[in-house]
C-alpha cells in the first residue's frame, strides 16, 4: 500500500495560527474519512496523508515549504490558505508541476492564468447584490463602511461600494480599521456612528468583527450589519453573547447553522471529531477540497500528474457525493474558481434564516 | 461635545492600560537596563491565567485578577532568575534577544496549552451607564479607575517607603546598593514581580473589552516602548504621562484624522519628539 | 601551535558554496540556501552599523522592504528590467537612509534603538496603507524573475542560487575591505567610545551616517534580490520580527565579526527547517534554545572561537618583557 | 598659542566656569588647579569643544575656535586625554593607536573599496605614527600586547600616545597622574616634560602638588568657576588666596 | 576583630590574591599600601562579599564572612566605602545617606542621630542635602560616599582610596576626618596610594604587591623603610 501526500503550508504559529489550524483540521477530517475506506487509484491501493508545514504567514517561507513538500514529500497538490503565499507559489508551481489549492477569495489568484491553480472559495461578488437588497429594504439607504483593512476586506469594500450606490444608496462614512492590530475600536466605531448610518458594513476575522458590532451597539447603533463572508455569524454570536445584538444583520449562512441534511450531518461529524468546536466554511470548504482532489486523482487515474489531476478537478467537484460537499460546490468556472449555490443568512427574531443566493440573484 | 467626551474617555481607557504596561517595562528597564520585549507576552500570560481561573475554574473576576497578578509575577521573577540574572553583565543586545526567546516560548506555550482560538473573558461589569447622551460601559470606567489607583499606589510605594527606595537605588547603582546592605537579588526579583503583576492586572482589566489570544501582547509592547522613551526610561510619572499622550493621540487621531493611520500617529509622535528633544519629554538631566 | 589560516578557510567555504547545488541536487535545499544568502547579505549590512559601529538599528527590515518594493514597483508597474531596478533598490534605501540617519543618529544607545524601531514600524504601516504606490495589503504580484544573463535562466533555482551567491560573495568582500581598513577602524573607535573618537578628530555624525547608509544599502540590495527570487511582496517583509531575526543571526554567529553573521544567517534557518516536525511547538523549543545560547555563548560561535584562539595565541607568545617597575620589596618581614 | 577671553559656562542656574581669561604660550606646560568642583574639567571641555561655551571666545593659533565641535578642534591640533581612557580591550595596543592618525588621512569609501594606493599609503603612515608615538611614550615593547592586559600606568601612557598620534600642537591632559603611584608619577612627569620639549604646548589638570610645582611653567587656579590666581609656581605658592582656597597652610 | 587568613581570589583564570593574611584589632587604623593593580580593592571586595574568595577564611569578630551575602555583611557591621564612590546619582544627598542606614531602617531615632553626626563631619553635605548626588563635584561625592558608609554605623570601615582625585586641601581634611572617625572607636582599614598621609594617621600597615603581602609593620617602621619611601612616598 502506497501513500499519497497532500501538502499544506499555512500559519500554525503566531497571530494567524487559529486560521491555519482550522483549515488544516478540515483537511485532516477529509483524510481520515478517505482512509477509513479502501482507496484505489489506477488499480493500486493507497493511503492518504496530509503533510503540514508552518509558514507563519510569510510568503517566502511558503515558497520554501512548498518546494520542500514537492521535493521531499512528492506531493502532487498543496493547499495554501493565504494570498501572499499563493502568489509566491505561483511563481514556480507550473514549473515544479504541483497543483496549488488556493484558499483565498482574491480574484487575482486565478486571474493571472496560472494553469495549475484552483481557487477554493466561491467568488464573493455574488453576495453583494443580495446583501444590498436585503439590508436596504430592511433598514434604509445610508451605509457606513467599517470593515477591516486587509486585502480581502478591502476588495470586498471596493466591490460593495459601487453596488450599494447603484442600488440608490449612499455611503455616509468610510473608515476601514485594522481588525487584527488595533487595541480598541471605540474611536473608529464612534467615528462612523456619528454619520448616522442605517447599515454598517463590517467584517474581518469573526471575533474582532464581533467586537466591532458589540461596540457599535454600545454606542447606540440600532441598524443592521452587513457582515462580509470572512466573519461567521455563529462565531460572532459567541463573542457578543447570542444573536440578539446582531438582529437584522446579513452574512453568509454558517455551516453549523445550515439545517439542510448534508451540512447538518457534516456539522455533526465535525463536532464529534472536534468536541466543543463548530465547523466554519474555512473548515468545510477545505474538507471538500481534499475530497475533490482525491476524486480527481481517481478520475485521472494518477496520483502524481498535476496537470491531469487539475483537468479533472471540475468534474470531481461536480460528482462529489453531497455528504462530502456541505457547501454545495458545483464545479469550477473557466479560470479555476469554484462555483457554488451558497445560502446567505439573515438574523431575524433571534434566529439565522437561510436564503439561497441564486434564488435571490435571479429574482433581481 | 458628547463625541468629544467619548474620545476623552476612550483616551483615558487606552492611556490607563498603556501606562500600566509601560510602568512595569520602565521599572525593569530602570533597574537592569533590560529592554524586556517579553513584557508583552507577560501581559498575554496575565490574560490567559485569568481566563483560565474565571472561565474554567469559575472564580470571580477579582480573584481572577489576583491570580493573574500572582501568576505573571511568578513568570516574571522566573525570567529574572533564569535568564536576565545570568545575563546581568552582558550588553543590552543580548537581553533583547534573550527576551525575544522568552516571548517566543510564552506565546508558543500559551498556544500549546489553550490553542490558537480567540477567547472571551467574562466580567461582571457589563452595564452601560448613561450620563445624558454619553454612554459609558462600566468596564471602561473600571479600567480608568483601577489603572490610576494602581499608578498612585506604585508612586507612593517608590517614593515613601524604604523598600521602594531600594528599587530606585538599585536602578542607579547596583554595587552601591549592595554596599549599603540592600540585597540586590531580592530587589531585582521584587521589581520583576511588580512589573509582572502590573502587566497581569492591566491585561485582566482590558481583556473583557477585547479578546484573549496569544499575540495580544504585540499590540501593547511596541507602544509601551514608545511610552517609556517619551517619558524617560525609568521614570514613573513619565510612563504615566507618556501612556496618556499615546492613549489620547490614538483616540483623537482615530476619530478626527483616520483610523487607518492612527498607529502611525503614535510612532510619528515619538519620531517627532525625539527629533526635537533627544532625551525624551520628561528626562531631567542625569538619571 | 598551528593556526587556522583565514584565507584558506574562506576559500574552503567558497568552494563548498559553489559545490552545494551538486551535493544538494534538490530545489528545496537550494531555495532555503538562496533565501538564507539573501538574509545573510542584509545581516552582513546590519552588522556594520550594529556590530562594528555599535548603534543598534531596529529599522533594518524596513530598509530591506524599501529595496524590495523598489524592484517590485519598478518592474511590475513601470516595466523596468530587473537589472535596472536592482541597483536602484540599494540606492533608494541608501537615500532614505541618509534622511533617517541624519535624525536618528543624533540619539544614543537605547534612544537610537527605539527610535529606529518606530521608524521601522512607520515604514511597515506606510507600505501597508499607501495603496496607490505599494498595492497595500494585496501586495505586488507577478514580479518577473531576473532576465536571463549569460545563458542563465534565473527562474531556475540553481541559477538563482549562483546569482545570490555572487552577490553575497561581493558583499562579504566589500565588507571585508571596509572593516579591515582605516574606515573600519574609525567605526570601531566610535563603538568603543564616541567621546574618545571625537576627541581624536573623528566626525561622529559623518562616520555614523556613512556606516548607517552603507548598512541600509546592503539591506536594500538584499530586498531587491528577495523581490527577484520570491517574486511576490507583501508588507509583512518590513515587519520588525525580521530585524529581530537578523539580529539573532548576528548574535548566534558572533557580532562584530565577518564570518559570524554569515554563519548565523545560514545556520538558524536550517535549524528552524529541522524543527518543522515540531510544528506549532517549534518555538517552545526554539525560544529556550535561543536563551541558552545567549547565556552560554555570548560572543556567538565565531566570537567564542576567536577568543579561544586569541587566548591560545597569548599563551604561546613569549612572556612580555618586564616593565621597569619600582624595585620590588623582597620578602615579608615582621616588625 | 591659546588665547581665552571671558569664557563662561552655565548649567542651568550653576555657573561652572565664570568669565575666565587665560593664555598659553607655545612649548610651555600650563597647569590648572583648584578645589573639587571648581570647574577645571568643564574648562577643558570648553576648550576642546566637547561642550559649547555660554559666552566668551577661544583663539587657537590665531584662529577663532569658539563653538567648534571636538573633532574639528582636534583637526586644528588640539588633543586631549580623559581621566579614564576607554581602550578597545580585545585589540592589541598598536591596533588601538592606529586610528589616532585617522583625522589626518583622506581615504574615502571609494579608496577602501578599490584598495587604492592612497589608502595603502595612509594606512602605512597611520601605523608608523602609532609606532612612533608608542616609542615616544616608551612603550615600544608592548605594541602587540592585548590592551586589556596592560597596567594602569601603561594605559595612561597609551592615552598620551593616542593623543600624540593626532599630530597635535596642544595637548590637554585631565589628571594624567590620577591613581598612579609616586614612582610612576615621576615617570609621567618626565614624559610630559619631553612632550613640551618637543614643541608641544601642554595644559594639564592635576591635584598632585609636588608634581605640578616641579613641572608647570605657569599655573592657573580656579575656584567656584572663577580664576583666583595665575602665575609661576613660586607666585602661586605664595598667593594667600590660593592657600586659603586650595593648598592649605602645609604647602605654603 | 577582623582577620583574613590565607585568602585567595581569582578573576576567571587570573589570580588576583595569593594567600593574603592580614588582621586589624579593635580600634586600629590599618593601611594597605600598594601600587595600581596590586590587589587592594580586591581584598576589600572579598571582605564585603562582592567577590567570593576562592579559598581562605575571613573572620569578623566570631563570624566567618566567606559565603555571606554583601547585605548580611553590612548588617554585621562591616561597611565598605568603595573605590569610585558608587553613589545613587539621581537621588538627593539626603536619600543617599538615608539608604546608607538601610540595615538600621527600623531604628529611626538612631538613624537621625547618625545623620546629625555625619552632617557635623561634612557640613557641605548638609548644605547640599537636597541636590542629586550625581551633580556634586568629585570631592563632595567622596564625602557623600564616606558619609553614606558611616550611616551604616560600622564597627569596621573599609575605605578604598578616599583621596583619589581630590584637591590637596580636601585630601588633608579627608585624612583628618578619617583619623577622627577612627578615634571615635571605629576600626578602619584604609587602602591608599598616598602613603605618606595615610601612614601618618595609621597604627600599622601592610604592603601588597601583585596580590601578595610583601611587608608589614608599624607606622614608624614603614615610614622609615627605604624601599617603601622610594616606591610609595617618592622622596
Ligand atoms: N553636565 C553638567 N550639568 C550640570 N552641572 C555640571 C555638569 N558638568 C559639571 N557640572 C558642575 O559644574 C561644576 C564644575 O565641575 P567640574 O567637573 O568642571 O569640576 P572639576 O574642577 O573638574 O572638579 P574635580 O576636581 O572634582 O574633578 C560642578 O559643580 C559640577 O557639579
Ligand atoms: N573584575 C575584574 N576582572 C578581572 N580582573 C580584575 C578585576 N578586578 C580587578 N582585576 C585585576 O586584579 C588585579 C588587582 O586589582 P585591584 O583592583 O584589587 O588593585 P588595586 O590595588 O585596588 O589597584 P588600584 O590602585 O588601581 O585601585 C589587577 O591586576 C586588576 O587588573
Ligand atoms: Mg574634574
Ligand atoms: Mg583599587
Amino acid at each position: 500500500q502506497e501513500v499519497i501526500k497532500i501538502g499544506f503550508s499555512g500559519p500554525l504559529s503566531g497571530g494567524a495560527a487559529l486560521y491555519g489550524k482550522n483549515v488544516l483540521s478540515g483537511m485532516q477530517m477529509a483524510a481520515a474519512e478517505i482512509n477509513a475506506k479502501p482507496l484505489q487509484i489506477g488499480g493500486k491501493a493507497y493511503k492518504l496523508e496530509i503533510v503540514a508545514l508552518d509558514d507563519k504567514y510569510n510568503p517566502s517561507e511558503t515558497g520554501i515549504n512548498v518546494q520542500r513538500l514537492v521535493q521531499q514529500h512528492k506531493t502532487a497538490a498543496v493547499l495554501v490558505p493565504h494570498s501572499g503565499g499563493i502568489f509566491a507559489v505561483q511563481a514556480f508551481n507550473e514549473k515544479s508541476k504541483v497543483l496549488l489549492l488556493a484558499y483565498t477569495s482574491l480574484p487575482q489568484a486565478t486571474e493571472r492564468g496560472n494553469t495549475l491553480t484552483v481557487r477554493l472559495p466561491p467568488d464573493f461578488t455574488g453576495y453583494i447584490g443580495p446583501f444590498t437588497k436585503a439590508m436596504m429594504a430592511k433598514h434604509g439607504k445610508n451605509v457606513a463602511l467599517a470593515a477591516a483593512d486587509h486585502d480581502y476586506a478591502k476588495a470586498w469594500a471596493a466591490a460593495f461600494k459601487p453596488a450599494w450606490e447603484a442600488a440608490g444608496g449612499k455611503v455616509v462614512a468610510e473608515n476601514p480599521m485594522s481588525y487584527n492590530k488595533a487595541t480598541d475600536f471605540y474611536s473608529g466605531v464612534s467615528r462612523v456612528i456619528q454619520a448616522k448610518p442605517d447599515v454598517l458594513f463590517i467584517g474581518g476575522a469573526s471575533e474582532p468583527t464581533a467586537l466591532v458590532a458589540k461596540q457599535a451597539r454600545e454606542l447606540g447603533f440600532k441598524g443592521g450589519f452587513i457582515i462580509i463572508d470572512q466573519a461567521k455569524i455563529d462565531e460572532m454570536a459567541k463573542v457578543v453573547g447570542g444573536l440578539a445584538p446582531l438582529e437584522g444583520s446579513v452574512g453568509v449562512m454558517p455551516v453549523s447553522g445550515d439545517d439542510r441534511p448534508e451540512p447538518a450531518a457534516f456539522t455533526a461529524r465535525y463536532r464529534k471529531a472536534n468536541p466543543g468546536k463548530d465547523p466554519s466554511s474555512e473548515i468545510s470548504i477545505n474538507y471538500s477540497a481534499v475530497h475533490a482532489t482525491v476524486a480527481a486523482m481517481k478520475l485521472a487515474g494518477t496520483v502524481s500528474d498535476a496537470a491531469a489531476i487539475r483537468a479533472k478537478m471540475g468534474e470531481a467537484f461536480k460528482t462529489l457525493p453531497p455528504e462530502h460537499n456541505p457547501n454545495d460546490i458545483e464545479g469550477l468556472d473557466s479560470k479555476g474558481g469554484t462555483v457554488a449555490n451558497t445560502i446567505i443568512g439573515i438574523v431575524e427574531g433571534g434566529k439565522i434564516k437561510g436564503q439561497f443566493l441564486r434564488a435571490m440573484n435571479t429574482v433581481k | 461635545m458628547e463625541l468629544f467626551l467619548q474620545q476623552v474617555l476612550n483616551g483615558l481607557t487606552l492611556g490607563g492600560v498603556y501606562a500600566l504596561v509601560a510602568l512595569g517595562l520602565t521599572l525593569v528597564y530602570g533597574i537592569l537596563h533590560v529592554p524586556n520585549f517579553a513584557h508583552g507576552a507577560f501581559y498575554m500570560a496575565g490574560a490567559y491565567s485569568a481566563f483560565f481561573l474565571i472561565n474554567r475554574l469559575g472564580l470571580n473576576y477579582w480573584w481572577g485578577m489576583l491570580g493573574a497578578a500572582v501568576t505573571v509575577a511568578l513568570i516574571s521573577v522566573l525570567s529574572e532568575r533564569l535568564v536576565f540574572h545570568p545575563l546581568r553583565k552582558a550588553p543590552y543586545l543580548h537581553h533583547m534577544i534573550a527576551s525575544i526567546g522568552i516571548l517566543l516560548f510564552l506565546e508558543a506555550g500559551a498556544q500549546a496549552l489553550w490553542g490558537a482560538d480567540f477567547h472571551r473573558m467574562e466580567t461582571p461589569y457589563t452595564q452601560l451607564l448613561t450620563f445624558g447622551s454619553l454612554t459609558l460601559p462600566a468596564q471602561r470606567l473600571l479600567i480608568i479607575g483601577a489603572a490610576f489607583l494602581l499608578v498612585v499606589l506604585l508612586q507612593l510605594f517608590l517614593t515613601k517607603t524604604i523598600t521602594g527606595a531600594t528599587i530606585v537605588a538599585m536602578a542607579q547603582n547596583r554595587e552601591g546598593a549592595a554596599l549599603v546592605g540592600i540585597d540586590a537579588n531580592r530587589v531585582a526579583m521584587l521589581t520583576f514581580a511588580i512589573a509582572g503583576a502590573l502587566a497581569g492586572m492591566a491585561a485582566v482589566l482590558y481583556a473583557p473589552i477585547n479578546l484573549v489570544y496569544t499575540s495580544m501582547g504585540h499590540l501593547v509592547i511596541t507602544k509601551a516602548f514608545v511610552i517609556i522613551v517619551l517619558g524617560g526610561m525609568g521614570s514613573v510619572p513619565g510612563a504615566i504621562a507618556g501612556g496618556l499622550i499615546i492613549g489620547f493621540a490614538e483616540a483623537f487621531g482615530a476619530f478626527y484624522i483616520s483610523t487607518d493611520y492612527k498607529d502611525i500617529i503614535a510612532f510619528a509622535l515619538l519620531v517627532l519628539i525625539l527629533s526635537v528633544r533627544p532625551q525624551g519629554l520628561f528626562a531631567r538631566g542625569a538619571h | 601551535m598551528k593556526m587556522f589560516n583565514p584565507t584558506a578557510g574562506w576559500t574552503l567555504l567558497l568552494a563548498l558554496a559553489l559545490a552545494f547545488p551538486f551535493m544538494a541536487g534538490n530545489d528545496y535545499h537550494l531555495t532555503v540556501m538562496s533565501t538564507a544568502y539573501i538574509y545573510a547579505i542584509a545581516t552582513v549590512g546590519l552588522n556594520l552599523i550594529t556590530g562594528y559601529t555599535g548603534q543598534f538599528n531596529l529599522a533594518h527590515s524596513g530598509f530591506m522592504a524599501v529595496g524590495a518594493y523598489t524592484v517590485g514597483i519598478l518592474t511590475v508597474d513601470h516595466g523596468f528590467p530587473f537589472w535596472a531596478a536592482l541597483p536602484l533598490a540599494g540606492l533608494v534605501a541608501a537615500v532614505l537612509g541618509v534622511f533617517v540617519g541624519l535624525v536618528s543618529l543624533r540619539l544614543k544607545t537605547h534612544f537610537f534603538s527605539i527610535f529606529t524601531l518606530c521608524v521601522g514600524y512607520i515604514m511597515f504601516l506606510l507600505i501597508e496603507k499607501w495603496e496607490s504606490l505599494t498595492h497595500g495589503t494585496v501586495g505586488i504580484v507577478g514580479i518577473p524573475a531576473p532576465e536571463p544573463f549569460a545563458g542563465l535562466d534565473f527562474s531556475e533555482p540553481r541559477a538563482l542560487y549562483y546569482l545570490v551567491l555572487g552577490f553575497l560573495v561581493a558583499s562579504l568582500w566589500v565588507m571585508h575591505r571596509i572593516v579591515r581598513s582605516l574606515l573600519g577602524r574609525t567605526f570601531m573607535a566610535i563603538r568603543n567610545s564616541d567621546d574618545l573618537a571625537q576627541a581624536l578628530g573623528i566626525d561622529l555624525m559623518r562616520n555614523k551616517l556613512l556606516a548607517f547608509v552603507l548598512s541600509v544599502f546592503f539591506a536594500g540590495l538584499a530586498g531587491g534580490l528577495y523581490a527577484g527570487s520570491v517574486r511576490f511582496l507583501g508588507p509583512g517583509i518590513a515587519g520588525v520580527e525580521h530585524t529581530f531575526d537578523m539580529t539573532m543571526y548576528m548574535l548566534v554567529g558572533g557580532i562584530g565579526t565577518l564570518l559570524g553573521p554569515l554563519l548565523g544567517a545560514i545556520g538558524v534557518p536550517w535549524l528552524t527547517q529541522y524543527l518543522q516536525f515540531l510544528q506549532e511547538y517549534r518555538f517552545v523549543v526554539f525560544g529556550p534554545l535561543l536563551v541558552l545560547l545567549v547565556i552560554f555563548l555570548p560572543h556567538g560561535i565565531v566570537g567564542t572561537w576567536l577568543n579561544r584562539r586569541r587566548r591560545q595565541a597569548a599563551k604561546a607568545a613569549p612572556a612580555p618583557a618586564p616593565a621597569p617597575a619600582p624595585a620590588p620589596v623582597q620578602e615579608v618581614r615582621h616588625a | 598659542m591659546l588665547e581665552i577671553t571671558s569664557l563662561t559656562k552655565r548649567f542651568g542656574g550653576l555657573t561652572a566656569v565664570n568669565d575666565v581669561s587665560a593664555s598659553c604660550a607655545r612649548g610651555t606646560i600650563n597647569a590648572i588647579i583648584g578645589p573639587n568642583g571648581a570647574g577645571k574639567t568643564t574648562f577643558f571641555n570648553l576648550i576642546s569643544g566637547a561642550i559649547r561655551p555660554t559666552s566668551g571666545r577661544i583663539l587657537f593659533d590665531g584662529e577663532d575656535v569658539t563653538g567648534l565641535r571636538a573633532d574639528q578642534a582636534a583637526r586644528l591640533g588640539m588633543a586631549r586625554t580623559f581621566q579614564t581612557t576607554a581602550l578597545f580591550d580585545t585589540a592589541t595596543v598598536l591596533d588601538n593607536l592606529i586610528v589616532g592618525h585617522r583625522l589626518r588621512t583622506r581615504a574615502t569609501l571609494v579608496d577602501v573599496i578599490l584598495g587604492t594606493k592612497r589608502l595603502r599609503d595612509e594606512e602605512r603612515i597611520c601605523r608608523e605614527k602609532a609606532r612612533a608615538a608608542l616609542d615616544f611614550v616608551g612603550l615600544a615593547h608592548i605594541e602587540s600586547r592585548v590592551a586589556g592586559d596592560i597596567s594602569q600606568e601603561e594605559r595612561k601612557r597609551v592615552a598620551f600616545a593616542l593623543a600624540l598620534c593626532t599630530d597635535p600642537k596642544l595637548v590637554l591632559l585631565d589628571e594624567p597622574a590620577g591613581g598612579v603611584n609616586p614612582e610612576e608619577t615621576e615617570g609621567l612627569a618626565r614624559l610630559i616634560r619631553k612632550m613640551a620639549a618637543s614643541g608641544l604646548t601642554v595644559c594639564l589638570i592635576e591635584h598632585k602638588m609636588d608634581m605640578i610645582m616641579n613641572l608647570a611653567d605657569r599655573i592657573l587656579v580656579l575656584n567656584y568657576g572663577e580664576k583666583i590666581a595665575e602665575g609661576t609656581p613660586a607666585e602661586i605658592r605664595a598667593n594667600p588666596a590660593v592657600i586659603e582656597a586650595y593648598l592649605g597652610s602645609e604647602h605654603a | 576583630m577582623l582577620r583574613l587568613d590565607k585568602v585567595s581570589l581569582s578573576y576567571g583564570s587570573f589570580r588576583a590574591l595569593h594567600d593574603v593574611s592580614i588582621h586589624a584589632d579593635e580600634g586600629e587604623l590599618v593601611v594597605l599600601l600598594g601600587s595600581n593593580g596590586a590587589g587592594k580593592s580586591s581584598i576589600f571586595l572579598t571582605m564585603s562579599g562582592l567577590q567570593r574568595a576562592a579559598s581562605g577564611s575571613i573572620r569578623f569578630g566570631a563570624r566567618e564572612l566567606v559565603g555571606r551575602k554583601p547585605s548580611q555583611i553590612v548588617a554585621d557591621g562591616l561597611v565598605h566605602c568603595p573605590e569610585g564612590r558608587k553613589l545613587f546619582p539621581g537621588m538627593s544627598v539626603l536619600k543617599n545617606l538615608t539608604l546608607g542606614a538601610y540595615v538600621h531602617r527600623r531604628d529611626s531615632r538612631g538613624v537621625a542621630r547618625t545623620l546629625d553626626e555625619v552632617f557635623g563631619l561634612f557640613p557641605i553635605l548638609h548644605e547640599k542635602k537636597d541636590v542629586p548626588a550625581g551633580s556634586l563635584s568629585g570631592g563632595q561625592q567622596q564625602m557623600a560616599a564616606i558619609g553614606r558608609a558611616l550611616m551604616g554605623r560600622p564597627k569596621a570601615l573599609l575605605l578604598d582610596e578616599p583621596s583619589l582625585g581630590l584637591a590637596p586641601l580636601v585630601v588633608k581634611q579627608m585624612f583628618d576626618i578619617i583619623a577622627r572617625i577612627n578615634r571615635a572607636g571605629t576600626t578602619v582599614l584604609l587602602a591608599e596610594q598616598n602613603a605618606y598621609a595615610a601612614l601618618n594617621i595609621a597604627s600599622r600597615a601592610y604592603v601588597i604587591e601583585q596580590g601578595r603581602i610583601v611587608l608589614e609593620g608599624g607606622r614608624d617602621e614603614l615610614l622609615n623603610n627605604a624601599q617603601v619611601r622610594k616606591a610609595y612616598i617618592g622622596a
